[in-house]
């Protein structure tokens, strides 16, 4: 009972704190409104900051051209503000359906509802806790290591008179950005969740994926995206960085690893090994992962920030990497064992997904073809065999599909990628810096989700006692049927 | 009074209900069973798990009747379900007490 | 059988007259055609009727830069045309799968067809009725209690060689906006259905969303969106009129009433309160409050009707809302059941959404996350306790949730709104507007449904027979069976 | 055993030959790049080759000019490509989760994996199929009869240094145009899985699909849409070509042609006509309808290649005939048969967008609300009186609703489509392009696919042993099951 | 010992068990099943192809219960199962040899 | 012969089977089924509405052995079905009359 009293008491504090100081967000922000009310001179409310700063002392014309400039600035952006919308729905709809499905699936039928509920519930917790302060820790200022208290209730981020800044991309609103990286802050725990399957306690996962996501996926992220330690291309990056175009280090290693580490502290399901643990329902995993599929567009070709001709290249390489993800595992899986499943495939799918994330925007279609090849044929050994032999119980694959599949990714972006989609060709030195970030973010996350995970289970507990992990997560934690047949 | 639990093909039900009806019995009431005998059943295969899974699909029927009728039961329903491959299943033929029926309270025979 | 024959006869008698008469709308239109054609000089295809109009007296050089000018405005509306059509969509996808599956699995398993089909059906019948007569009496002319016959059959919104009036918005079509509305105009009636859920007739049912459609909905909208008596900051308007971005008000008070009528006048499904009647696949239940959460977007960001900063701003908050309700909803539960539920969970997040959807492109994010934790709290004391004091078989909850969600939502944005967003603030003469327009919309929309349900009842009777209502509505309306296992 | 090694061969073969040309590819795309960026001039990026060409003896003002006009093309394509790219997405989620859905939930369960893996696998295989020589097959060139071998490996499509071609639309690029036509691809031959569905070998419908994708839907593509014989308003095409808009011949009379041919050839299933095969999950089958409703918006008004008033258009058609298409099919049913039932409604649903399909650019609302209508009551009769009358066994009504559905509704384009629409009236010379159209894809198609057919049966073999067949292809072909309920 | 097997609609279930249980009756197992009998089916309909389903979903209850306590049983079942329209059911008795609880390995009537 | 009806926990099902093949049984037949006894149900809670499920789910077991295996199939059961705590379920063995086997027509114990 305790450690659903410490659960709600957090959930209450992070409320507590977050609602009168909401109040005072929006008073901060108005200051800053009014100040770009003053430098704003047209009459155009469209007009964005940056450009108010520079037209101070302009001439009439020369004022006219601006606006005019502006105009097709405005059209543009509505381009590209509706399509990152666009994507910012698909990448929810991964999470749910997409991935609840998946994943809902994959277990026995008496855990189904939980699979859902720590979907949906990290929807609702995982955005309030983003807005909150994730957002700030991720991609506030220019720190190494982390983030800043800027965007604290997401100052900055709020409407002043009518308009978002553009300051993180000039062709969407920050706003925007914020919203489609929230939907990245969602799927990433929601994916680790895979791995503690079928006994994890409903609070501990919940407190587990808000502390794992401020410290664990917040810096990694700052690292990689937002000019911290392994973003591409600065000075200050080890190894001059990573090219992690749509979070193959962020969202994939990171969770994958994490996963394996949860899922060795946690141990096996009760009857692993011996009771038969099939998927219970088939159709939702194969539902799921097309939901995935589609869904992914938004997670790769948004990623670009911008509706143009890199979203769409990275669009179809994602597509292709799926597929020939689907054709790998397979045509493996036929000749190895004699039949192709429809399992497989889902599973070649979201390994050819998931190993494009990193290459989305750097990579030609035919490299992605191959990656998606091997991503499928790889994981296939990983889950089958590797998982086998060492013997560990990553009870959906997490680890299997996302951990080996987002670093198969990452370092074959340093091989494939290509100076004529985005000016990176693959190099000695391009695998060397996508070397470092993989084991830079394996040691990061796997370190500090054992560390998290082992005081978690001393003060809460991890896992279900053994009457409700056989009656099922569905009826001893939330006291609810999936499906009540008669 | 006979109870004759017949244990059968799934998709054979139709026909065994088909020849009882014609054989005159007038109720019947069907489960869905898993079974168990020489008929082997299959493997599945989940990410490279195997899973042996030994029971078959088969439907049950439970007929009781008068004991004069009990033959033309056994007797449709053989004909019926024979198919001549392992797995065609069991008539298992075994007494009843007492019936009732639970509209009018009948007893008995009349109660079938 | 007669009230069967009753609602072919309906149907039959519409198609009777639209048929003939769509041949005779488009001869209407094509004369428009020619005029707007001789009126547009220039050789560009796409020049809008408005420019049209004034560049009679141009100057060569002026023609130029007008036609320039016209080129950044077809620029911004590929922008946006493209995205409202995706927001079209995505309502449309709420309606099915998404209210389908979610009302579907809150159903006992007998009567899963018939709430999908009625979605499904919904989707036909009124897409028709409205393309017929439904956005001409919800949006043709200026009255301030109806609208008018001057778009029946579309007139006025067909294309007139190749071009689409811009007179509702000037940043998409009028056809973009008569689609947009329409997908509204199924899924509202599809709201109520929630609350007769297992034991309608289906007959009645089509028949009454039918003339519900027209002579509740289209009113109310037309009240609220078209310069009618409750259009905001119009002098004509009662109290100053409502801010409803979305509809709160339009759509969510006036269906969640309606329900609360609906399921009083029909009475309570047979055992109700004896027999446990629990949701018969909750996985159905939470994959589509999923799927509702990402049609959402279309519905409330979609609602300003251009790809711009307040479209982001309505999606951002939209999704806070949501995911705020997630957690009011379950934590509350968590500490008052013992037990934080999946559908729980996914009634928050309905309720989440259901609050803001007025308040969606007025008010700022931090306030967001307050009102979608407000709608969670009450919207769940709504569903447990006060529907058990009052006693009333709201089957699905479609009162409790939309009902009451709705109002909190549009009383809420009386307070919250911001004029940094919209240039409204919260005070007490715009909550006394937003008080006004409830009222006036729950008085409107109940007295009506009421009188209708009464008629209805007396002529084609509400109810099926005893007989049909335990055998279920799948087999006795509709003949068909949801799922077959054997 | 043979035959699988068969379809490994095949597959191995594909890749063993596309991966290091996919090398070679990207070679031969490098040169291109450099001419490019000789030509283009200025410091944009973004600037595309076509211009690029024009602008080498400019004075430095007309230069400015250009790069502005430039800059609201780009701002225009922001519009159009977020749009094509979002239809590409609802495109794949046609085939699945919709058509996965909906097919899926018609067969009975031991055969729901079977169609589920049908549709994924031909995502995955059909995918990469189009990216290695589909695409050119089909697109490539200007003959008359085929394409050419000028993209092989998507060579042309590729990017060099930062821009993709825009040479077959000036409003997306020819890699989106690519990907959107490759998801055709992948729908096209999972339609035909509805007529041989429950008992058709796993391998033979693999190669089947990819041969008949080559032999039998490039070409008829290239006919149509890329200046063949069939190509409207080319001299050279046959009676003048078909209008065929988003695919009623190329992809419905095509697939339902060759579905009739291939439920014909494999012959009926076994116990047809003694068993009932009801549909095991309709619930899938309604909620498939809702999503392919959904993603038929990409693939219509996507067809229109650009976000502007004539997708917009075609969005309000195709919704439209759908509507009304439920409403007939229903209404016929409910007169005819006492009860409307689901299944009917989602059939209707499905008609009325075939139907509408290769009309969707050019008629205008109320005609397609006929089309829809009239496609309804035309395919129940097809599908209810028609095929028992005939007595083949499709077993999902691929033909029935596809191949009827296509053919009246590309005849119903020669008589409805308005010049107001798209330049193009209906009258009698077009409804003889449209017959003479139906007339050569049918014969075409059906021709192919049943020597096609033949030559398999001969050596793979087409159709599962009785054991196999009885048992149910999921676990005899796949060894999974798709419920487990235990 | 005796073994009840009752054959009721489904959702007079709950009603049964609680007049077994107030007759004293403290076990019972229930199955799920589709009986076949006077009460008829209904027909669904699949784009126009017409399927009869003969059987009616039912519940079937078996409870063993010592000799003397058989009579109460009966008429618990009687009372609670019985609308008075066809379909209502059919109750069944047959003889139990012997009955063992697992948990303890009792025999007889001290295992119900 | 004797019938031999095991209600027991459904995740002890392959345990016991394969304890029964080794003691020489070769056939058997599985229900689904619903138990109510000593063994406390859970409750359910939806939107505040709280449903007490009394019936737990168990796995019954049907198995006809000749008269002399009986002991044996008994003692497996009990053996591989225990684990000491309420719940366990029961052994009910009764009287079969006679059983044929519908492939070939054998009848009796042969048939088995
Ligand atoms: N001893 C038994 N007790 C109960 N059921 C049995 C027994 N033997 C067989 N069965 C049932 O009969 C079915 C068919 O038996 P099987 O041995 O496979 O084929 P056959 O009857 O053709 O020899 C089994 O699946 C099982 O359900
Ligand atoms: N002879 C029989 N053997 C087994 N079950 C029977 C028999 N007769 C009836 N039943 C069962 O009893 C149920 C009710 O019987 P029915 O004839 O429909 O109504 P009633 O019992 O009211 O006459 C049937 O659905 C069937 O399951
Ligand atoms: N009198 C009975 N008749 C039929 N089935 C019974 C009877 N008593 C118990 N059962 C079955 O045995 C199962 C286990 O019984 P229960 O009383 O819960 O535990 P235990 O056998 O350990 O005392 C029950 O769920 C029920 O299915």
């Amino acid at each position: 009972m305790s450690y659903l009293r410490n659960g709600c008491a957090l959930l209450c504090v992070i409320f507590l704190i977050g609602v009168p100081l909401s109040a005072l967000a929006q008073d901060v922000a108005a200051p800053n409104a009014e100040e770009q009310v003053e430098l704003a001179p047209g009459e155009s409310e469209d007009i964005s900051t940056e450009d108010g700063y520079a037209s101070e002392s302009l001439s009439p014309e020369e004022e006219n051209q601006e606006l005019a400039d502006q105009e097709v600035v405005n059209a543009a952006r509505a381009g590209h503000t509706g399509w990152m919308l666009v994507c910012c729905a698909l990448v929810l709809f991964m999470t749910a359906p997409g991935l609840a499905m998946f994943y809902g699936g994959l277990v026995r039928k008496k855990n189904i509802v939980s699979v859902l509920m720590q979907c949906l519930f990290l929807m609702g917790l995982m955005s309030v806790v983003w807005a909150i302060c994730g957002f700030s820790f991720a991609f506030g200022g220019e720190g190494l290591y982390f983030g800043n208290t800027d965007h604290l209730f997401m100052k900055g981020l709020t409407m002043a008179d009518g308009s978002l800044n553009y300051e993180i991309s000039s062709d969407v609103s920050d706003l925007t950005f914020a919203i489609f990286q929230g939907m990245f802050f969602i799927i990433t725990p929601a994916l680790i969740c895979g791995a503690f399957a079928e006994r994890m306690k409903f609070s501990t996962m919940a407190l587990f994926s808000v502390l794992w996501g401020l410290i664990v996926y917040c810096p990694i992220c700052h690292w990689v995206w937002d000019g911290g330690i392994l973003a591409h291309g600065e000075e200050t990056s080890w190894a001059g960085g990573a090219l992690d175009f749509a979070g193959g280090t962020v969202v994939h290693i990171s969770s994958g690893v994490s996963a394996l580490v949860a899922c060795i502290l946690i141990g096996k399901r009760m009857g692993f090994g011996s009771e038969p643990m099939p998927p219970h329902n088939l159709t939702y995993t194969v539902l799921g992962a097309a939901m995935l599929w589609v869904g992914w567009f938004g997670f790769n070709a948004g990623s670009e920030l911008a509706s143009n001709d890199a979203a769409t290249m990275a669009f179809a390489v994602t597509h292709l990497s799926a597929a020939a993800g689907v054709v790998g595992w397979t045509v493996l899986e036929w000749a190895v064992h004699k039949k192709p499943t429809a399992l497989g495939a889902a599973s070649g799918a979201i390994a050819g997904l998931v190993c494009i994330t990193p290459a989305a925007g750097f990579v030609q279609p035919m490299p992605a073809i191959l990656m998606g090849f091997i991503a499928g044929i790889l994981c296939f050994f990983a889950v089958t065999t590797m998982k086998n032999k060492l013997g560990y119980d990553d009870s959906l694959d997490a680890f299997g599909v996302h951990g080996i599949g987002g670093t198969i990714g990452a370092l074959l972006t340093g091989i494939f990628a290509s100076s004529q989609v985005n000016g990176v060709d693959g190099s000695v030195e391009q695998f060397t810096g996508q070397l470092v970030s993989v084991i830079v973010t394996v040691v990061y996350a796997g370190g500090v989700s054992w560390i998290l995970l082992k005081i978690l289970d001393k003060t809460m507990g991890l896992r279900v006692d053994e009457e409700s992990e056989t009656r099922g997560l569905d009826l001893s934690e939330h006291g609810e049927e999936g499906y009540i047949w008669l | 009074m006979k109870k004759v639990e017949a244990i059968i093909r799934t998709h054979k039900l139709d026909d065994v209900k088909s020849a009882l009806v014609e054989a005159g019995i007038e109720g019947m009431t069907v489960l869905e069973v898993r079974g168990f005998g020489r008929q082997k059943g299959h493997t599945e295969m989940y990410r490279g798990t195997e899973y042996a899974v030994d029971f078959v699909p088969k439907a049950k029927l439970e007929v009781i009747v008068a004991n004069e009728k009990l033959q033309d039961a056994i007797n449709a329903i053989l004909k019926a379900a024979q198919t001549g491959n392992v797995g065609d299943g069991k008539i298992f033929v075994s007494d009843i007490a007492d019936s009732i029926r639970i509209r009018t309270g009948e007893m008995g025979e009349e109660a079938l």
